[in-house]
């Protein structure tokens, strides 16, 4: 007997193995690679399997269930492997890759931005490639160094530079049940796909997530809170934040307005425009660093096609302008705080 | 008479192959004849292209093969229809030896949505991935990362597919290639790495660039067969290609052939040779010409005749004017092409 | 005798080339390494030398003075010398590395994003990077395929995903007075810095050069042009379109006033920020494609930080968002024009 | 007696070291001395930050080096203060080796302005470049490129300074790491590469992720002497280091030195080995302990006493001691400093 999906709760983790889980059951041409993705490579005959599972352990257990020639631990070699990535998916296969963490995605740049994202356009349309790379980003940010505290190389955001490439869809979920839904739209599409997971999602990913196979779509916005006041938007972690201050602006009777982008390329403008021709104001809170920023590509599009609906400037609140420092009270200060949202938008009604 | 032309890695170089006795007379006629026809289709295709650039047609960058078309169709011989090739920023030749056809080709470089890629590649991605090309790719290395994931999905989908990688000695030294051959390795991959060492990369010697005097003695450093071929001698790396095709499709991996070869012209279109390149080398290897060679070879008892192979040259004279009335006549993208496939599957960009 | 300097003129590359060579000279630490920047490499004993200097022949000519110990032609590993340019820059030496175009920064971002960009931050200010990354990159995108025509993975512009790094500084030259001062600044500098170098310049860079050296200053924008209906700013080759708009906008009254930025980041937002109080409309030219580009980002600071002086929404002219196409007919489209310029001025007039 | 442990990449394994007799007597015996003070120090360290780790001081993420303390210490025995060290993640050990204190490098961890990058880099970025160390790097691969700018950089500058790049075995699969020891054999730059095959790479272990049995395989394809060390020994890993040491300062080029080692605990602090290695094969490397198998040594008619040995432990558990006082005592950084430091020289972000 099946337990009741409506009181499934689920985390993020789980939540990203379950998606991968049953879309490798329905097509046998999905196939998971990259490094530690199960652990323990080529020791099943000691009786060690699955030793690992990746940063979030969203591959935990796939071997078990599909062997290694679907379940393929790979060696440090990112550009090799995402190469060979977008080889298999021009030839039949829809591979899903782990980078392990997105400040890696340097190691591969030119197999995400050069190849994947413009096969099929320099192909003139002749090519699919049905290939999604998943990969871990953010910091803490709480004054609590473990689990955090991975400094400069290991704790970045970096997903501008992924969404300023045309070609290449960009999601970024934010619970647990989009986290399924937006990871399973990325297997299905027939594009590559890069979906960036954050480390630190924790208690606030948790939530009902159904059990049967549902797709989130890509390229589509999600408004997680209504208000009318002002609108916030951001992604990923930052959606909870920006929900936290909602909460604390309410308490003033500032009624905020939530969207969690999901998508980040391509963005879903409408829905933002939407809200802030009802709302009239607009905070944009983004995790990476700002100059070339999501915070500012959505600022900039807003300002110019809702010009005339703006009763206050744009602002903006991202990440400081700087690498990540390691030393805790750094690390709390460079990452966006709900106090920075809930400033700018007291500034936006003053 | 003998294909065994090839030499180990570590062995010493053995004399020119004869003319090839094996397969029974028939079918070796037939492959000759197949091996002839494509050798000089793509020589013909790049002196014609030559002469266009050459009188100012408008064609974008272009890097000629002219020099080893023996390399591309000596590997393809070997291959199924089915088998992948993974091609380089030099890839005309790889797309003629692998079957595109030459009218679409020619148009791809005019610009026009006849073309391959709908005039949206151009030379350096010139493609038909219906002909199982990976693409003309001019990132240096990238091409055999995708190789190996061909190679990796036919394993996977259990097709008995073969990858070839065409890489250049000169991209040998990018880091992917060592990724990449590590990679097919240990998954006992069935991908073949095909060097073709044509001496220097852009205006830098192999010697200057390479720690070691062949591409082909790094094959030990990933346990597989590595392999040095004459690159003019098109039975000699049909035959090396073969040997590697059995392997792989046998699941005993992947294997390096390191083709030598030379290209007659600049890097590209508007490389002048003679600021790094002796007159006499240049002179040396157009007198191994690979065309000439194989004349030369049937001319010696092998079976085809002189008529024959000049019959093959009229015809595809022909094809080559045929292929640039056909780019001529076609047309140019409609404006709005610029926003169609940039994604899959909805083909329209964000504005 | 010295020709004097008042009359001499200079194109691109030769503006480059002898910034790198009256640095040499003055720094024997200074040293060039790349891919055929001298060419024929270890040929010296058969009489060759020095064949071909890099797509500008910016590097032409300097191994003859300075030998191939200080003039390195390298194997094609972007990561590899790109990494020992860092590794040299930590112990002494003062590299100048060619990436030979901006679409092979896949092959190396790591090192330029994570190591280069970040030592010194990583290290806590205890060590110096002084590095400089000369990098091709643009379109010709004037409908003639000669020159232009290099497609997907030839053209980019891309550099918005180097000055959304921190710690990275990045400039752009417009024309050889300018080229020489930037790149003997870059040179100087104690940071790593990346100088973009436009293709396809041409005439519209060449112009008077002083023989003795100069810096124009990193951080600096320059207005090339005075006026006071509206503010067009662009860097490198998308100045010249906006001095060409400014010129035929000017017969219809329309004083364009023109920014050349010279450097993206660190951004001079002071004299963008005062010229819009000025003249309240601002058009920004970016040969960029448009999610997350500096085009966005400028507006996003301009539109946050002179809200009340912009009499109409700031409008943006990029690249399209799309991979550069190979048909010249695409490719002039993908390009931006001066009828867009001119045509996103008259709307905000109108 | 002999340090003669080494074995060529295709050679036999030889017996284990035996207590050296040269450099003279009295050398050796001040030789000894340094290298158990500092294998000891690390271990120290190291045993010390586990016990931290465990207690809840939250240092960030951290990859211990216990049980690899031969390799940087051998290494760093035949270097002068003026070469370079390229580390990676796993790096307290190199620092060590190389000279850093640590009370600053535990100052680090605890994110300190105390600490040798005033807090900013923590235990993955953990340097002093006043000791020629180019950076703990946790990008695998990085380093070995920064090693070979040092290399070259000291070729350019004639200043006979080698630099050292250390990696991990799996990090040899790294595509930097071909392209660097390319770059290094042909401009015969004194650079070391010395790899440390602890067999594991996260949970991966080497016989799967690598195509050949030993790294040092891989000199050959490079053209540069490739040498297998018993990385437990710290006499054999000093050898060896010295002979390509005096290579490169001859201007005779790279060497690859593979050093067999075995990291006791987990990739990093939250890691469980039990699920991919077996308690066998634990213990059957913690029982060729290198700071065991020294004192062994030493009790075995070495130049040092057990009593000299108990009190370097003495010194260093009052240096550990010290250590964790000043790292705690350190004051935390000031807000202002996330906005230093980000551009050279003028120190300021742009806002
Ligand atoms: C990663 C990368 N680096 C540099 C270039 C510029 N480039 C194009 S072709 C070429 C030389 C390639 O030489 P080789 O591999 O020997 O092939 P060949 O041209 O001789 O066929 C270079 C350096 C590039 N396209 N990609
Ligand atoms: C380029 C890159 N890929 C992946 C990682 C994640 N990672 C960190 S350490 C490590 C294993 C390194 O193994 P090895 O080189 O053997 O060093 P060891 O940890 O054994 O000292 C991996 C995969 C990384 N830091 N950098
Ligand atoms: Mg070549
Ligand atoms: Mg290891």
């Amino acid at each position: 007997m099946k337990e009741p999906t409506a009181v499934r709760e689920l985390s993020f983790g789980p939540s990203i193995n379950e998606a991968l889980r049953q879309e490798m059951r329905r097509d046998p041409n999905v196939i998971v690679m990259g490094e530690d993705i199960a652990g323990a490579a080529g020791r099943a005959h000691l009786g060690f399997i699955d030793a690992w599972g990746g940063p979030m352990r969203a591959t935990r257990g796939l071997i078990t269930e599909f062997g290694p020639e679907r379940v393929i631990d790979t060696p440090i070699s990112e550009m090799g492997f995402v190469g060979a990535a977008v080889g298999a998916a021009m030839t039949g296969l829809r591979p899903v890759v782990e980078v392990m963490f997105v400040d890696l995605i340097g190691m591969c740049y030119d197999q995400i931005a050069n190849q994947a994202a413009k096969m099929h356009y320099m192909m003139g349309g002749h090519v699919k490639l049905p290939m999604v790379i998943r990969t871990a980003y953010g910091t803490r940010g709480d004054k609590r160094a473990y689990g955090g505290g991975a400094a400069a190389q290991h704790s970045q955001t970096l997903y501008s530079v992924l969404a300023h490439i045309p070609g290449l869809k960009v999601v970024v979920p934010s619970t647990a049940y989009n986290a399924k839904g937006l990871t399973i739209a990325a297997i299905r599409d027939d594009g590559p796909v890069v979906v960036l997971e954050h480390k630190f999602l924790g208690l606030q990913a948790k939530g009902h997530v159904p059990e049967e196979p549902y797709v989130v779509p890509i390229g589509k916005a999600d408004v997680v809170r209504q208000g009318t006041h002002v609108t916030l938007c951001a992604a990923g972690r930052m959606t909870h934040l920006c929900l936290d201050a909602a909460q604390v602006l309410a308490a003033e009777q500032i009624n905020a307005e939530v969207i969690d982008l999901l998508t980040l390329n391509p963005l879903d403008e409408e829905t933002i425009l939407q809200s802030v021709r009802r709302t009239h104001r607009l905070v944009v809170v983004d995790e990476d660093t700002p100059v070339c920023s999501m915070a500012r590509d959505i600022a900039a599009r807003v300002a110019e096609k809702a010009f005339d609906d703006l009763d206050a400037p744009i602002k903006t609140v991202t990440a400081a302008d700087t690498p990540v420092p390691f030393s805790a009270v750094l690390e709390a200060l460079y990452t966006p705080r709900v106090e920075q949202i809930i400033a700018a938008v007291r500034e936006q009604m003053g | 008479m003998s294909f065994e032309t090839n030499r180990n890695a570590t062995g010493a170089a053995s004399a020119d192959a004869e003319v090839p006795s094996a397969p029974d007379g028939e079918g070796l006629a037939r492959k000759c004849l197949w091996i002839y026809e494509r050798m000089s289709l793509i020589r013909q295709f790049e002196e014609r292209l030559k002469w266009l650039v050459e009188t100012g047609t408008p064609v974008g960058p272009v890097h000629f093969y002219i020099g080893q078309e023996a390399v591309a169709v000596g590997v393809c011989a070997a291959l199924e229809d089915s088998d992948w090739v993974a091609s380089t920023h030099r890839g005309h030749g790889h797309c003629i030896a692998k079957g595109v056809a030459v009218a679409p080709m020619m148009a791809e470089l005019f610009g026009k949505v006849t073309g391959t890629n709908r005039g949206k590649g151009g030379s350096m991605h010139i493609t038909d991935i219906s002909k199982n090309i990976l693409g003309v790719n001019p990132i240096n290395g990238a091409g055999v990362a995708h190789a190996v994931g061909a190679g990796l999905s036919a394993k996977v989908r259990k097709t008995k597919q073969v990858a070839v990688a065409f890489f250049g000695e000169g991209s040998a030294g990018v880091g992917t290639v060592h990724e990449c051959m590590n990679m097919a390795a240990i998954w006992k991959l069935p991908v073949l790495f095909v060097c073709e060492n044509n001496r220097y990369a852009q205006t830098t010697p192999i010697e200057y660039a390479c720690s070691v005097p062949n591409v082909a003695d790094r094959a030990a450093a990933y346990g597989m067969p590595g392999v040095i071929v004459d690159g003019q001698d098109v039975f000699a790396v049909w035959r090396a290609t073969e040997t590697a095709v059995q392997r792989a499709r046998a699941g005993a991996g992947p294997s390096l052939i390191e083709c030598k070869t030379y290209r007659y012209l600049g890097h590209h279109q508007s490389d002048d040779t003679t600021r790094y390149r002796l007159p006499e080398e240049e002179q040396a290897a157009r007198d191994r010409d690979c065309l000439k060679g194989f004349r030369a070879r049937m001319n010696a008892g092998g079976p085809l005749t002189m008529a024959q192979l000049d019959e093959i040259d009229e015809r595809n004279k022909r094809l080559m004017d045929e292929a640039v009335e056909f780019a001529k006549a076609g047309a140019v993208p409609e404006a709005s092409e610029l926003y169609t496939n940039v994604y899959v599957p909805d083909g329209k960009a964000s504005r």
